[in-house]
Order: structure tokens, then C-alpha cells, then sequence
């Protein structure tokens, strides 16, 4: 008995759990960041460890040692939490994510829901953190990461219930486990996938989307008052984040930890995700920035309109 | 090139039937493509609308001088790569003269860096404030003249600080 | 249309960045760089020191036995000293790298060998 | 009438490369009024201009502007040798002509990156300015110097282009004019790009002229106006060329007829070099300069540069006049600004290719006297956001 608390534990903590996550989230900001590098036909982070990896960690040190500023007039309790309330959110959805087999550590039914309730949590622990802080332009980067969380938010949902309703269930593993039987999700419902790409770029704030950040408007949107250990946790948060979003595409889309040849499911999660961050990372490469009444009117006017004729279309097909 | 310079004396012969030839000081042609007018001041405005009427509307700047007898403005209007300088004489004293944003509009900011460089003051002009120097900047203080050399300027700054 | 092909075919291509302390590219013929003074040549005219728009050469001494003190931090490297000197005794090597760590070294003393 | 606020856009702002300020007054999402409240880069030049020989002069009016160098050196050159009544030899004007030709499509390129990172387009930004690495080169290569050519000289040019530099000018030129090809047809199709430039900034041809407008952001407003074709100097009224002109009077139209004056630039670059004249390339003048006024203009790559000689027949200038490009679009900057986004306004700005550093020589404040609160940095976006809620 004592034997499984200890694994189970030590899964929890170590494997598919905490230290793996926060090893992927550097590891993944360092492929996006060599990856958009080598799309600019220049060569990213180079010095820091073997090829520049380790660069992600030496940031993340070097602002744990930087001096940690509260703002005079800032809202001193909340300024402090949402750092740690933000990063506590996507470790949590994390875990509703099937890695090593085809079961996550935690997998009920409607951890789906779970899992879309976390992202809009994000969101709002965006806006308090850029409220708190009473600086121009953190409030106006909070309005605006409101503003675009009404434009992706209902396209997301509506394009990730393509899925549940196909395997009929509202679990993430279930999702998985039908998939590795039946086939993956991107060959019937393509669309979605690119919905649901082009959403999870507008969640994590990248370039087509990072008005909230947008540094020759805004500085540096909510994030401009955060520095020092906050700071750290707010940027490790950004990157789980992005872990998360190619870790849902791939559990909904690509099949999760599944593949036909001899590689143990966990190797195939790995490159799963990869490409899902590559894709993310090369929309980042392509577009200007848009304004925020073009990303309204383009969310409203293209993407929900897409999102239902998805789900149509997943009625319709039976398979 | 004679055809060049006898467009160039037909601009200067109507340009002095318009204003008569008592106001229109001097002229000069120096090289193709370049006219010099110097014109009394209280034909200035009739000058500027008649050279307007004849093609001259992009106005490139105001040049404003300190010369032996008071203080000379040029102003230098542009037509098709002819370049007609206007210039005006006004008295150190009482150095006045009209505006010309409303022929012109691109002039309003030219006027306003005249005044503050030099002193002349464009009467109509719709806000004659300070242009370049800093806001604690010395009255009366107008740097492009004689008088005001570096040490002067210097002396007056640290002065008034 | 969009750069994606663009992007995709420098995936490959090795980056343009020029790894400087590593990599250095070959200076230019004619680059304007630190100066060198022939003690020979020059006759102490001054006429690099007035002619400097920096104000950045300096002339000990007149004449034959003239030396110069140029002031590095002050100087463009713009050559008109090279220009305006009737015996071309100063001229600007390829020598760029001329960063120090104490303010003394930036100033060029050229002294004449005293025989 | 809803609630004017007045938002200054800060002397320090990441999307301005040197201090500038303008004062918004915003109803919601729409500029009302602007005011520009500059000066904070000026040296008074045209003071120091006084106390100088010529010589001096040279290299300080080679430093108003960092991309413009040579647009102003041969400006003043022209001026004192037209006062001296000397005339430069043939083979130094072709020379000027070419050094100026390959510092537009230096200062284009600049652009080009500038306005590209102003939207948001990294890539291109990155794009871009790797390639403006080329004509760098090739200036270094030309001048010794990347930035500050200190090509010009009173009566001529102080280099000759030997047969191995123009050889290599003629290869670096085929690539530059080929990637502006390139970049000219992602900023007419991409769709972001087209987003976030058509129809904005407006300038209407009426109001440029009005507003006395200069260089491509006239020429962008449809009115074919360029000192190189009108009244040409050094080299031009040998070289077969045309001025771009476009019609779309906002900042996609004036993308393309830069694009469209590099490519140009490039052309004239081969004839210049093809029909390189022979012989020398300077003429010894004196230092003391006979009294005279002549006024001397060129076609900067940011529009027409002015300069006013008065000399007095000493070494020095009696009074020299400067008018930078930037400081005749300002007017029309403040047109283009009124009634556009808030969001554009780091676009529009960018888009008349601001030096302020070239405009501070002299410039323009507007301290108006009510009470207008100084907020730190721009918060212009925050109301523009509230408006947007409400609506």
C-alpha cells in the first residue's frame, strides 16, 4: 500500500508531474525561440549550455536575483498572489493531460470543461494582476487581454466540443483512448485543428495576437510592473501555458500518447507536441500585428461562424 | 538657357506691375532656376498672393537674418524646381510683419521659429508660442542675433537659473 | 501569399549573424581607423590640428620638433587630418578595435625619438 | 460632446528611436488634435554653424542626421562651391550622385524595417535589415565609414570608385533591387500588412500641397515633385530617371513608392556607373569664401533639403540656414494624425520616416498653458480600450 502513495507521489512530483513540466516549458520556450530564430535567419540563444539551452533557466535565475518592486500605489495582497495563482493554473490543467499512458493522473468525466475553464481563469488572473498594479499601461494591457479573451474564447469552446462529441465523451483520456482505437481527430475534423490553433495563439498572446503585450504600444501591456521573482513566475507561466496549448491540441487532435510502431507511447507524446509548438511557432513568424477592433471583427465575423459550421459538420459525419 | 532667364524677367516684370515698381527694391537672377526679390514690407502680403496665383505654392522656408541694417526675412516659395526667394527688411526696433498662414498654411510653423530665433513678430498669427528652446528658456533672449554670442547666451542662462 | 516559403527555405540556410568575437569579417581597404604619425615626414604646419573638426589633435611644440597628442575619445575618424596634411605624415590605418579600459590610453602621444 | 482627454505621447516611447512628444487630444478612439512638442534634440546648429570655418562645417552639418549624411554634405558642398564659383569635374558629381543613390536605398530599406516592426511584423523587420547589411557594405567598402561616408569634400568627391569596387557595386545592387522586389510584393498582398496600412494616415492631395509636404510622403499623396527631376544637381540631368508618384495617400501607397524609389535608385546606380566619366575628382579651392547668398537643395531620401549660404568673403559663414525634410512633413503629420486610431499612431508616425534629430535642428513646441497633466509614458491605449467596451 505504502509502495503505490510513493510512486503515485512520486509521479505526481517528479515524473509526469511538476519537474517534468517545468523541464518542458524551458525546453519548449528554448524551441520556439531557436525555432523562430532560424525562421529569421538568425541564431536565437547561443551561448548559455549546449546550443543556447539552458538560456531559458538563466533568465528565469537571473530575474529570481533581481530586486522584487512593489508598486507604492499597487494593491499589495493581490499584486503578490496572482503571480503564484497563475502559475499554479496550468500545472493543474497539466495534470487532465494523458502523457505517459493513455490515462491522466487525474481523468474524470468533464475534465474537458476543466481544462477550457482553467484557460478563461488564465485570463482573468491576467486582469487582476494588470489591475492591481495601477500602472497605465498594465490596465490598458488588461482591458485589451479581456477584450481578446470575448473574441477567442467562444470559437475555442465551441471547436473543442468537436471532439468530445465525437467520442462521446466529455473526458480527455477517453478522448485519447478512442482516438488510439478509432483514428485521430485532424483527419475528420481539420478545421478545428486550425481553429483551435489559431485561438490558442490568441490565448498565449503571440505575435498576431500580443496586443495586450504589444511593446511600440504598450511597453509592455500587464506585465510592465512585475519584475523580480514575480516576474520569473509570470514568464514560467507563460511557458507552461504554452506547453499546455501544444498538449491539448495534441491529446484532442493528434491522439495523444498513442503511435503504431515500436516507440513507447511517451516518445510519441513528445514529438506530437513538438510539432504542435512548431506550428504555433511559425504562425508567430508570419503575421503583423493586428488591431484590436481588426482581431474583434475578424474573430466575430470569420472565426465563430467557422467554429459552428464545424460542429455541423461533426454532426453530420457519423464516424 | 535665354529662354530660361526670360521666363524668369516675364515672373519679375508682372511681379512689379502688380505691386509697382517703387516697392520692388531689387532683383537679381544669379544662375538658371533661381530668383531674387527684394520687396517693401508693406507690400510683402500682395507679393506672396500674386507669386501664389502664379504657380509658386510650395513655400520651402523662412529664412530669417540678422543683416547690417535690421533684420531680413527671406522667404523662399518653389515652383516646379524655380526657386523665387522674397526677401523683406524690418527694422531691429520694431520688427512686425504680417502673417502669410492664411495664403500659405504650411508657413505656420516656419513664422513661429523666425519669432523665436529672431524676434520678428507675425501679427495674425494663431499661436505665436515658443517653438524649439526649452521652456525656461529667457525672455527676450533670441539667439540667432548678433548681440546674443555664446558667452552672452552662457552669462544669461546661468544668470537667470 | 505569404513569406512562408521564404521563411521555410531559410530553415536550412545557415544564419547571417557574424559571431563577432569568434568570427571577424576582413577589415576594409579603406577603413578610417587609428591614426600613425611619421615623425619624418611631418613639418608641424598644424594644419591637422586646426583643420580637425573635433578639435581633437593636439601640437606640442613648433616646427621641426613638433609632437602630437591625439585624443581618441574625442576623435570622428573622419580623415580630414589625412586630407589637409601637405606631407602626408598622418594617416588612419585599418586598426578598429580600439576599445580601452582607461580613459589614459585613449590619448595618442607620438613623440619623436629625442637623437 | 464625450470626453476630450489630452495624452501625451511621451518624449521616452519604445516605438520613437529619439525624443519626441506629441500632445493628443483624444475623444475615445479618435485623435481630435495634435500637438507636437519637440526640441528636445536640438543643438543649436546653425549657432555653432556660425563659429566655424567651412572646413569644420562640413563635418558638423554631415552629423544632423545620422541616415541623411550625405543628402546634407552635398547640399553644403553645392552651396560653398556655387558661392566659390568653382566647378566640380564631371567624374566627382557621378560619384556624388552614386554615393547618394546607394545611401536611399541605405535609408529605405531603414524604413522599410522600421515601419515593418511599428505593426507588429518581426520578420520582415528582421528581414529587411539584413539586407540593408549589403549596402552598408558596399558604402564601407566605397567610404571607409558604414554610416558617416565624409564622402564630399569642398570642390569634389575624397575617393575614386576603381574598377573592383564598381564591380562589386553592380552585384551588391542586383541582389538589393531584387529583395525589394520581393518585399514590395509581400507589402502589397500579405494580408496583415494591408490591415494595418490601407487607409490609414490619410493625406489628401490637396492638404500636401497646402501643407508644403515634401519627399514620398508628397509623392505618395500623387503630386510629382522631386528636386532630382525639377532642379537637378551633381549628376541628375545627365541620368535618365522618373520620380515614383502614388495615389493611395496612406501608408500602403507610401510602402510602395519607396519600394518603388529603390528600385529606381538601383537603376540609376548601373547607368551612373556605366558612363563614369573619366578624370579627376577634385579641384583645390580656397578657404575664404566671397560674399554671397545662395540657396542649394537636394532630394534627401526623406524629401527636399534645404540649405541658405550667406557668406562674407572670411572663413567662416556669415549665416547658414538648415531645413531638414522631416520638419516641412510635420504639419502634414499632425493632418494625418487627426481623426485616425490611437493604435496607428506609432504607424502614422513612422510613416513619414521621422529624423528627429534632422527636425531638432530646429523645431517646434507647443506648450499650451491649461492644465494639461503630464502622464508619465503613453496611456493613450487605455481610453482608447474603455471607449471600445462601451461601444
Amino acid at each position: 500500500m505504502v509502495q503505490e502513495t510513493i510512486i503515485s507521489l512520486l509521479q505526481i512530483v517528479i515524473f509526469p508531474g511538476f519537474l517534468f513540466f517545468i523541464i518542458a516549458a524551458f525546453f519548449y520556450e528554448w524551441v520556439d525561440r531557436k525555432f523562430v530564430a532560424r525562421l529569421q535567419n538568425r541564431y536565437g540563444p547561443l551561448h548559455t549550455g549546449p546550443l543556447g539551452l539552458l538560456q531559458p533557466f538563466a533568465d528565469f535565475l537571473k530575474l529570481l536575483s533581481k530586486e522584487d518592486i512593489i508598486p507604492y500605489a499597487a494593491d499589495k495582497l493581490l499584486f503578490s498572489v496572482v503571480p503564484i495563482f497563475m502559475l499554479s493554473l496550468p500545472f493543474t490543467a497539466l495534470f487532465c493531460i494523458p502523457i505517459v499512458n493513455s490515462t491522466a493522473p487525474i481523468s474524470f468525466e468533464g475534465d474537458l470543461i476543466l481544462v477550457i475553464f482553467i484557460t478563461t481563469l488564465i485570463v482573468i488572473s491576467v486582469f487582476i494582476g494588470a489591475w492591481s498594479s495601477t500602472n497605465r499601461f498594465s490596465t490598458i494591457g488588461g482591458m485589451r487581454a479581456c477584450l481578446q479573451m470575448l473574441g477567442y474564447e467562444i470559437p475555442m469552446t465551441i471547436v473543442i466540443a468537436g471532439p468530445a462529441i465525437a467520442a462521446k465523451t466529455l473526458s480527455i483520456s477517453k478522448i485519447v483512448q478512442w482516438q488510439t482505437a478509432g483514428f485521430w481527430f485532424i483527419l475528420t475534423q481539420p478545421l478545428g485543428f486550425i481553429i483551435v490553433a489559431i485561438c490558442f495563439l490568441a490565448e498565449l498572446q503571440k505575435i498576431p495576437f500580443d496586443i495586450p503585450k504589444a511593446e511600440t504600444e504598450v511597453v509592455a501591456g500587464w506585465l510592465t510592473e512585475f519584475s523580480g521573482k514575480k516576474l520569473a513566475l509570470l514568464r514560467l507561466a507563460g511557458d507552461l501555458e504554452f506547453v499546455l496549448a501544444g498538449s491539448i491540441m495534441t491529446s484532442l487532435y493528434l491522439g495523444g500518447p498513442s503511435g503504431f510502431w515500436f516507440m513507447p507511447p511517451f516518445v510519441w507524446f513528445i514529438i506530437k507536441l513538438t510539432v504542435c509548438i512548431l506550428i504555433l511557432s511559425n504562425l508567430r513568424g508570419l503575421f503583423a500585428r493586428f488591431r484590436i477592433d481588426q482581431l474583434m471583427r475578424g474573430v466575430w465575423k470569420y472565426l465563430t461562424p467557422l467554429a459552428l459550421l464545424q460542429i455541423i459538420l461533426v454532426e453530420l459525419i457519423p464516424w | 538657357m535665354s529662354s530660361l532667364f526670360r521666363e524668369h524677367r516675364d515672373i519679375i516684370e508682372r511681379l512689379k506691375k502688380e505691386i509697382g515698381s517703387e516697392s520692388l527694391i531689387g532683383y537679381e537672377i544669379p544662375r538658371p532656376r533661381r530668383i531674387w526679390f527684394s520687396v517693401r514690407k508693406e507690400k510683402l502680403v500682395d507679393a506672396i498672393t500674386h507669386l501664389v496665383g502664379e504657380g509658386f505654392v510650395h513655400l520651402s522656408t523662412i529664412t530669417g537674418l540678422e543683416g547690417e541694417n535690421g533684420l531680413e526675412v527671406i522667404y523662399h516659395l518653389n515652383r516646379k524646381g524655380l526657386e523665387a526667394s522674397l526677401k523683406v527688411e524690418v527694422p531691429i526696433k520694431q520688427p512686425v510683419l504680417p502673417t502669410i498662414t492664411s495664403i500659405i498654411p504650411g508657413a505656420i510653423l516656419y513664422e513661429r521659429e523666425v519669432h523665436e530665433l529672431l524676434g520678428v513678430v507675425f501679427s495674425g498669427h494663431p499661436n505665436l508660442s515658443p517653438l524649439i528652446l526649452p521652456e525656461d528658456w529667457p525672455e527676450g533672449v533670441y539667439p540667432l542675433r548678433k548681440k546674443w554670442t555664446n558667452e552672452e547666451i552662457k552669462k544669461k542662462l546661468l544668470k537667470g537659473s | 501569399m505569404s513569406m512562408e516559403e521564404e521563411l521555410i527555405r531559410h530553415l536550412l540556410k545557415k544564419p547571417v549573424t557574424l559571431r563577432y568575437p569568434y568570427e571577424k569579417l576582413p577589415p576594409v581597404k579603406g577603413l578610417r581607423g587609428k591614426h600613425v604619425w611619421d615623425s619624418e615626414r611631418c613639418i608641424g604646419c598644424g594644419l591637422c590640428a586646426t583643420d580637425c573638426p573635433a578639435f581633437a589633435i593636439e601640437l606640442i611644440g613648433k616646427g621641426l620638433t613638433a609632437e602630437l597628442k591625439i585624443y581618441l575619445g574625442r576623435c570622428l575618424f573622419c580623415g580630414q587630418c589625412e586630407e589637409s596634411c601637405p606631407r602626408e605624415a598622418i594617416r588612419l590605418t585599418q586598426l578598429y578595435e580600439l576599445a580601452e579600459s582607461d580613459r589614459k590610453n585613449l590619448i595618442l602621444e607620438f613623440k619623436r625619438e629625442s637623437t | 460632446m464625450s470626453s476630450i482627454i489630452k495624452i501625451p505621447f511621451g518624449p521616452q516611447h519604445p516605438s520613437f528611436k529619439e525624443p519626441e512628444n506629441f500632445m493628443f487630444k483624444v475623444d475615445g478612439e479618435y485623435v481630435v488634435d495634435v500637438t507636437p512638442r519637440i526640441g528636445y534634440a536640438h543643438r543649436g546648429i546653425e549657432k555653432a554653424l556660425e563659429d566655424r570655418t567651412y572646413i569644420l562645417d562640413l563635418y558638423l552639418v554631415e552629423r544632423i542626421c545620422g541616415i541623411c549624411s550625405q543628402a546634407h554634405t552635398t547640399c553644403y558642398t553645392q552651396a560653398v562651391e556655387e558661392a566659390l564659383k568653382v566647378d566640380v569635374p564631371p567624374r566627382a558629381k557621378y560619384i556624388r550622385t552614386i554615393v547618394a543613390e546607394l545611401e536611399r536605398i541605405h535609408n529605405h530599406y531603414y524604413w522599410l524595417g522600421i515601419v515593418a516592426h511599428e505593426i507588429g511584423f518581426e520578420t520582415l523587420f528582421m528581414y529587411t535589415w539584413r539586407d540593408r547589411e549589403i549596402v552598408m557594405d558596399l558604402l564601407e567598402l566605397l567610404s571607409g565609414n558604414r554610416v558617416q561616408y565624409a564622402m564630399n569634400m569642398i570642390g569634389g568627391v575624397r575617393r575614386d570608385i576603381t574598377p573592383e569596387i564598381s564591380s562589386e557595386i553592380m552585384k551588391g545592387v542586383k541582389v538589393l533591387g531584387e529583395r525589394m522586389e520581393y518585399y514590395k510584393k509581400i507589402c502589397s498582398n500579405e494580408r496583415t500588412v494591408l490591415t494595418r496600412s490601407v487607409n490609414v494616415g490619410i493625406l489628401k492631395t490637396k492638404d500636401a500641397i497646402s501643407l508644403c509636404a515634401v519627399g514620398p510622403t508628397l509623392r505618395a499623396s500623387n503630386v510629382k515633385r522631386d528636386v532630382r527631376a525639377d532642379d537637378p544637381y551633381a549628376a541628375y540631368d545627365e541620368i535618365p530617371f522618373h520620380a515614383v508618384t502614388y495615389d493611395g495617400c496612406d501608408i500602403a501607397s507610401r510602402i510602395a513608392t519607396r519600394c518603388d524609389e529603390v528600385i529606381e535608385s538601383v537603376e540609376i546606380i548601373r547607368y551612373a556607373l556605366g558612363h563614369l566619366p573619366t578624370g579627376s575628382i577634385e579641384v583645390i579651392v580656397s578657404r575664404l569664401v566671397p560674399s554671397a547668398e545662395i540657396v542649394s537643395r537636394v532630394e534627401a531620401p526623406r524629401g527636399e533639403n534645404m540649405h541658405y549660404l550667406k557668406s562674407n568673403g572670411t572663413d567662416k559663414p556669415e549665416r547658414y540656414k538648415v531645413r531638414a525634410p522631416t520638419l516641412a512633413n510635420l504639419t502634414a503629420l499632425c493632418k494625418m494624425l487627426i481623426g485616425g486610431y490611437i493604435a496607428d499612431i506609432p504607424v502614422v508616425i513612422a510613416g513619414i520616416d521621422p529624423c528627429f534629430c534632422c527636425m531638432d535642428r530646429l523645431t517646434f513646441v507647443d506648450v499650451n498653458n491649461d492644465k494639461s497633466w503630464g502622464w508619465k509614458g503613453e496611456k493613450l491605449r487605455r481610453y482608447g480600450i474603455k471607449w471600445y467596451k462601451k461601444q
